[in-house]
């Protein structure tokens, strides 16, 4: 056994052993607490897969944004909100559960191992395309997005939108148009304030070199979004500055930016180059760079947002 | 190359219809306040139009239309589909979002002096969200684009249910929310094992290529099984009842009407458009079960609840249950699944008209009477009667009684059982006809009998009459041409002639 | 076994794991963990898909890598609306059962248009 | 078919269906119901032109339904319409009963006529629905509990029935995928259709619950007792020979068929002696006529078993005349308990000869149209056993109705009021037309002359006076039979009901329990499972 191998091994039993953990700790923080350190690990497992676009987005999100967001969560919530034992499952249906949910886990094993070899692959096609005369984009991954699924991409950032009209819309009616609740302390700590003051700019630098960079190397808009997002929700920490209303125009635009861009060039596609979503060649990799900046803008708008909440008003239902 | 995979003419259409309610997002974001609802009721006749042009356009052709996005063939690229199943409830939607757009008018506006309420805002972009959903869901081509889509309606129609923000709604939104997920996640899987075994997401491509082999039949079983749970096929209803029960009445009517076809849409794209060969007798059989014991189960229930909207969201638990009797009425290349096809289609198109209207009225009486409970109706057909007409032609279509689309779609579904020779489908067919006729009885009998009621407010003849046309559709289906079951042939593989 | 797939294998794991803690843990939040358990172990899958698509060059396929951070992304928005709904349950009636036998309505008489 | 019986055909339908539009406008409603003894006119007109006309039918476009008019349909179409006429017109000549009664009426009225003239099997379904249905308003929905449980098995038999009907229907048209909807052309291949006998059972006992064969018989006394006089006539009258003209359209009866045709006549003749049983023990001439109406529509199915047995297709005609006949005499009857009710007087003299011998015919009594129908029905009934059994039914009959003639001034309270004045003025008209028009219409089936025959004088003379007789002697030996409630075997299905009714919270705990999450969850998880297993194991 090499030692790759091997650390691939222990790798694989980390995870899973944090996974584990996360299910079956007794209190609810301690889960939320493993499933960040499960985030980080997640991203060694994608880095393994030489999927790094993958372990940036799965670091910067999957563990930290989505664990900011729980984290806070949690610590709002009082344990005596929920009436545990009496929604506790019978030990015979706990067992069910568990022989039920271990089958399919090993039937999904035994797909994956009976998967055709070779395996089939657009990747030439993709490898090709990204190359070639119409993007020139140096990351294929860019190009599927921007290019061929531009589609799918769009729609996600639809998503997002939605998810943040989602979330405002669970607030009270009373406060609709105020800013939601602060982040942090009224009165941070120093060290807090002095770690916003460092790192929100220099992260803010590589967010966006993380963007520019991602039309040739691993990184893109998600990425360098995702990044900026967690720079400003430090910064807000620190209380550097203030989330904004939700009924500012500028927000408003921000969150849309990317989607209404990819959409409005998507359209010109139809005129220009022939066909809805196409870029005209000369152009293609210009306006994927400018679509790519604005949605930066949007995610890292829209993530903020989502980890922030609904609208807050005090004394507001 | 394959058939569909190019743009053919007319295609650009379907891109217009996916983008018209994806711009009046969008617009409805930024320009806030009263513009939301400007942007959707200018938008819904636009739809409307869209709609019908993609049908005609069908129509015309004979053969289903494509766009390649951005020029850019399947396996690569996407491609927007539309034969004839997706026209039909293309225009379906078109229909319905528009009635409900203006139904809601009177209870979503933005008051005069105020510049953007919580309620208003959201909704008019969660509905248009819906609207934008469905249109992909049912014109899209590849997997993926397909579970997007899908995220857009679960991310639209959650916070549909709990709009008013009463603890019990988001209790339902959330367990829905919940629900959904996971039923997104299997789906997903599926996906990912679709692409490992082919190298392609594209629903033409992969039919040409899927066989009988395990990793289809995990993945599909897999994809399936979260589409049940999004449809709320018993025994996955948990989330149904207490959801659609506690919406708003326009909201209700699009998700008991439109957002569970949405993902019963692509259980039928999966087995009848990617595995029309796959000898799947035994999963079809599967769903004929769930769905005979949600016609039965959900039926009866609906028998007892003590308010009227909660009576129409068990329906809905039961009329899900008849689409599923598709599968076994319609899988393979006989003659008599073209009739077991119709039968489907037919189900989701008057369940989706009649339902909505139920809902529409049902929003009507309790905002009339104060309250829905069955049982303080009496007499109250006196005092509302254009509601409870649309109320009864509801439930004739509900139980399946002439002339409406309800009874056409019993009608082919028990002809298909006898002709296939499967005899014991129609046993759920017919009893769940029986139940229903109970708890419409239920509501009409009191409502129509003698008593004195008193109204909070007065009846609201347009809003009445929205609904009124809703269900008039719902019966008219009853009077559908032979061409439209051709028409709804178009692009179905496996399509056998249909008999005269 | 290569490293993909046995990361894949690990995504199996996760998916069963999940899909147990979903089904048994009552706190909605706890509910929601373990949702990204199974969702992340079906992005493992779907990163195996792409590892074993390397190709031309590449060292992956990279339309399955891009399905899994659109997958990521809306796995968060998911993640996202689900949190304030909790939190507004809370906010409004200091529970966050999901169970209905938990919430004894007072009457029949709520009833809403 | 000419033109003219053509437009007519049309307007069968159309006149009650426009009276039905203009009855949505809250303006013209008043006047409608009141203007809606016209819309038969057109019905009765394209009846009688075509009494003896060849089958021919009319295709509406747009709508997909086919019209067809032959003789059966003519003749029972015919006086079906004169029925509706005269009860629409006498009930609005004077008042002017609420909205929902007269909707109600008008939608019966529709279908009643609709299923005479239907030639699809959808616009017969349709039609079919009509006239059992909304019927349910007009008794049903005043605040009073007898009449609400009548209701509620009305509309449960009614609803039963037509789920039996459409699943036969659906057999039938599968059963003649190359047919089309034309209730001609899918009946002519029904003899070779796998599912042959599967279909007729469903569509006997679709049929005979309309005609109140037993064992599903309950629902008509209820519904004839709690019934206004002037809705109960035009139910028992018009309203059950749906089912007659049901089973001419669908009874194969040019080819014999034994199994299925001697299957009928036995249900046929047991409702007959049931009928004739039961209606001895009640007291109440509304619910004795409802019994009478079992027992004669026992007949009349009795007969169509043995044409089918035998291959008869003429019977068809024949029993039509006999329907019409039971038609004329049994809605009659019902309005003269209510004129006689009304005026209060106790009967004697000629109004008791006229109710007698109206009465009296439906047992055959000479000289009235009942003998025409037992003589139409005869070839039938030409084996031994069904002569025996046929006369036996008419001595049962005679006794029956002479049992009604001595409960005649024990009629309900409401009955007078129910009852609209007109009819009250003019009762002996009514009375007079219904034993003699039968005598216009019989050219249709046969030569007039035979029935005035002595041998056919006998034969009809004879029950009469042996049934009569029996009352009597029943009177002198004053053997009383215990009244059975009305609706008799109709409890045991109460009480099936209520039983079945008691699975609801044991059902509603299931589903509770099922809607929780970790079962919901499981049950999710096994549903994966079940599909896969399932598709797996037909490999």
């Amino acid at each position: 056994m090499s030692i790759q191998t091997f650390l691939d091994i222990a790798l694989a039993l980390l995870v899973i052993g944090v996974a584990v953990w996360t299910i079956v700790a007794r209190d609810l923080f301690v889960a939320v607490v493993a499933y960040v350190v499960y985030g980080l690990f997640l991203a060694l497992v994608w880095i393994r897969m030489y999927a790094p676009d993958v372990a940036l987005t799965e670091a910067a999100v999957g563990g930290g944004v989505t664990g900011v967001l729980l984290v806070a969560a949690g610590k709002r919530l009082d344990i005596s909100a929920i009436d545990i034992d009496r929604q506790k499952p019978s030990m015979a249906l706990a067992t069910l559960a568990a022989g039920c949910s271990i089958l399919l886990a090993g039937v999904l094993m035994i797909v994956i191992l009976s998967l055709p070899a070779p395996a089939p692959t657009l990747a030439p096609q993709a490898a090709a395309a990204a190359s070639g005369p119409g993007a020139g984009l140096g990351n294929p991954i860019t190009a599927v997005l921007m290019s061929y699924r531009s589609f799918d991409t769009m729609l996600e950032k639809v998503v997002l939108i939605l998810a943040v009209v989602g979330v405002w819309s669970v607030g009270a009616d009373q406060a609709w148009g105020a800013a939601p609740a602060p982040f942090g302390p009224d009165r941070p700590y120093d060290a807090l304030v002095f770690l916003a003051k460092a790192l929100a700019p220099v992260g803010a630098i590589i967010g966006f070199h993380i963007f520019w960079t991602g039309a040739d190397a691993p990184g893109g808009a998600f990425q360098g979004g995702a990044l900026l997002a967690a720079m400003w929700m430090v910064a807000l920490m620190g209380r550097l500055i203030e989330l904004p209303r939700i009924d500012a125009r500028w927000l408003r635009l921000a969150l849309v930016a990317g989607p209404a861009v990819f959409l409005a060039v998507g359209i010109a596609g139809a005129m220009l180059a022939g066909s809805f979503f196409a870029y005209p060649s000369a152009f293609a990799k210009p306006l994927i760079l400018s679509i790519e900046a604005f949605m930066v803008l949007s995610i890292a708008v829209a993530l903020t947002m989502l980890v922030a909440g609904p609208p807050y008003r005090k004394g507001a239902p | 190359m394959i058939d569909g995979a190019e743009t053919t003419q007319g295609g650009d259409l379907l891109v217009l219809a996916v983008l018209l309610p994806v711009a009046g997002i969008i617009f409805s974001f930024v320009l806030g306040g009263r513009y939301a609802e400007r942007v959707s009721i200018c938008l819904a006749p636009l739809g409307l139009v869209l709609a019908c042009a993609v049908a005609a356009a069908v129509a015309h052709a004979g053969k289903p239309l494509a766009y390649a996005i951005g020029g850019l063939p399947p396996p690569l690229g996407i491609v927007l589909r539309a034969d004839g199943i997706s026209a039909t409830m293309l225009v379906a939607v078109a229909i319905i979002v528009s009635a409900a757009f203006l139904y809601a008018r009177a209870k979503f506006d933005t008051p005069e002096r105020i510049k953007e309420t919580r309620s208003a805002l959201t909704f008019w972009i969660l509905l248009q969200a819906v609207w934008a959903g469905l249109t992909i869901i049912v014109l899209g081509g590849d997997l993926f684009s397909l579970y997007v889509a899908l995220e857009v309606m679960t991310f639209a129609a959650v916070p549909l249910v709990c709009i008013d923000g009463r603890p019990e709604t988001l209790v339902a939104a959330l367990r829905y929310l919940l629900f959904a997920l996971v039923g997104s996640i299997c789906y997903l899987l599926g996906v990912a094992l679709f692409y490992g075994s082919y190298g392609t997401l594209d629903i033409a491509l992969l039919a040409q290529k899927a066989g009988p082999n395990l990793v289809v039949w995990v993945a599909a079983s897999l994809m399936t099984a979260g589409l049940l749970a999004k449809t709320a096929l018993f025994p996955l209803h948990l989330w149904l009842p207490p959801a659609h029960a506690n919406a708003p009445a326009a909201a209700s009517a699009i998700l008991s009407g439109l957002v569970v076809k949405g993902s019963f849409f692509l259980t039928l794209r999966i087995w009848f458009f990617i595995l029309p060969t796959l000898p799947a007798v035994g999963p079809s059989t599967v769903l004929g079960v769930l769905g005979s014991a949600a016609i039965l189960v959900g039926s009866a229930l609906a028998l007892r609840q003590p308010r009227l909207k909660l009576l129409i969201a068990y329906s809905t638990v039961a009329q899900i249950g008849y689409l599923f009797l598709v599968f076994p009425l319609a899988t393979g290349a006989h003659v008599w699944s073209a009739i077991g096809w119709s039968a489907g289609v037919m189900q989701v198109l008057a369940h989706a008209f009649a339902k909505a209207a139920m809902f529409f009225s049902a929003g009507l009486l309790a905002e009339s009477l104060g309250h829905d409970n069955i049982g303080q109706l009496k007499g109250a057909a006196r005092a509302l009667p254009l509601t409870f007409v649309t109320l009864g032609l509801g439930g004739l279509s509900l139980m399946g009684l002439p002339p409406s689309g309800g009874f056409s779609a019993k009608w082919l579904m028990l002809r298909a059982s006898v002709a296939s020779g499967q005899w014991i489908w129609s046993a759920p067919v017919l009893v769940g006809g029986l139940l229903a006729a109970g708890y419409v009885y239920r509501i009409l009998t009191p409502a129509l009998g003698d008593g004195e009621i008193t109204l909070k407010s007065p009846p609201q003849r347009g809003r009445e009459v929205i609904a009124l046309a809703l269900v008039l559709i719902a019966l008219a289906l009853g009077f559908m041409p032979p061409g439209f079951f051709d028409f709804i042939e178009i692009g179905r593989p496996l399509a056998a002639g249909r008999p005269a | 076994m290569t490293p993909a797939v046995l990361a894949a294998l690990v995504g199996a794991a996760l998916v069963g794991l999940g899909l147990y803690g979903l089904i048994v843990h009552p706190h909605p939040l706890r509910k929601l963990l373990a949702f990204n358990l199974v969702g992340s172990g079906a992005f493992l899958v779907f990163g195996m898909v792409a590892r074993r698509g390397a190709a031309a060059g590449l060292a992956f396929d990279p339309v399955p890598q891009a399905m899994v951070i659109t997958g990521i992304v809306v796995a968060f928005a998911a993640s996202a609306l689900a949190v304030a709904l909790v939190l507004r349950l809370f906010a409004t009636s200091g529970r966050v059962d999901l169970d209905p036998r938990v919430w004894t309505r007072p009457d029949d008489d709520s009833s809403t248009s | 078919m000419s033109a003219l019986s053509s437009a007519l055909l049309v307007a069968t339908l159309a006149a009650p269906l426009a009276l039905l539009a203009a009855c949505c406008i809250a303006r013209w409603r008043t006047s409608a119901l009141a203007l809606q003894w016209l819309a038969p006119i057109p019905g009765f007109c394209v009846g009688v032109l075509n009494l003896t006309a060849a089958p021919s039918s009319v295709d509406l476009p747009v709508l997909g339904f086919t019209l067809r008019l032959d003789p059966p349909g003519a003749l029972l179409l015919a006086v079906a319409a004169l029925l509706w006429i005269v009860a629409s017109a006498a009930v609005w000549r004077d008042r002017s009963p609420d909205a929902r009664f007269g909707v109600s009426w008008l939608l019966t009225m529709t279908g009643s006529l609709g299923v005479f003239v239907a030639g699809d099997l959808v616009s017969f379904y349709l039609s079919y629905a009509l006239v059992s249905i909304p019927a349910y308003g007009l008794f049903a929905l005043a605040d009073d509990a007898a009449r609400k449980r009548a209701g509620a098995i009305y509309m449960a038999f009614a609803i039963f029935g037509e789920a039996v009907l459409l699943l036969a229907f659906a057999a039938l048209a599968a059963g003649a995928p190359q047919a089309g909807a034309r209730i001609a052309d899918i009946v002519a291949a029904l003899p070779d259709s796998p599912w042959r006998d599967a279909t007729l059972a469903l569509l006997i006992a679709g049929f005979g619950m309309k005609l109140g064969m037993v064992p599903f018989n309950g629902w008509m006394p209820l519904n004839y007792t709690a019934a206004p006089i002037p809705a109960a006539a035009v139910l028992s009258g018009a309203g059950i020979k749906a089912g007659v003209i049901g089973l001419i359209r669908f009874l194969p009866l040019g080819t014999p068929i034994e199994a299925a045709g001697d299957a009928l006549a036995v249900l046929g003749f047991v409702s007959a002696f049931v009928g004739v049983a039961l209606g001895l023990t009640q007291r109440n001439p509304k619910s004795i006529l409802a019994y009478s109406s079992i027992s004669q529509m026992g007949v009349i199915a009795a007969a169509f078993g043995l044409a089918l047995a035998g291959g008869a297709h003429a019977a068809a005609q024949d029993l039509a005349f006999y329907g019409a006949n039971h038609m004329l005499v049994k809605s009659a009857l019902f309005l003269v308990i209510g004129a006689l009710a009304a005026k209060g007087t106790r009967l004697r003299g000629w109004p008791l000869a006229l109710v007698g011998a109206l009465a009296l015919s439906l047992a055959g009594v000479p000289f009235t149209g009942g003998a025409l129908a037992k003589l139409a029905a005869k070839p039938q009934f030409a084996g031994a056993w069904a002569s025996g059994l046929a006369t036996l039914s008419s001595i049962g009959s005679a006794w029956l109705m002479t049992h009604f003639l001595a409960h005649l001034d024990n009629s309900p309270r409401e009955a007078a009021a129910e009852t609209p004045p007109a009819i009250v003025a003019i009762w002996p008209a009514l009375a007079l037309g219904a034993i003699l028009l039968p005598w216009l219409l019989y050219s249709a089936v046969d030569d007039v002359a035979k029935a005035l025959q002595p041998a056919a004088l006998w034969d009809g003379l004879w029950p009469v006076v042996l049934g009569a007789g029996l009352v009597l002697a029943q009177r002198r030996l004053d053997w009383r039979l215990r009244e059975i409630p009305v609706g008799d075997g109709i409890v045991v299905y109460e009480a099936a009901f209520k039983r079945l009714m008691t699975l609801g919270p044991g059902l509603e705990a299931a589903d509770a329990r099922l809607r929780q999450w970790p079962t919901a969850g499981v049950l999710f998880l096994l549903t994966i499972l079940a599909l896969l297993g399932a598709g797996l194991s037909a490999r």
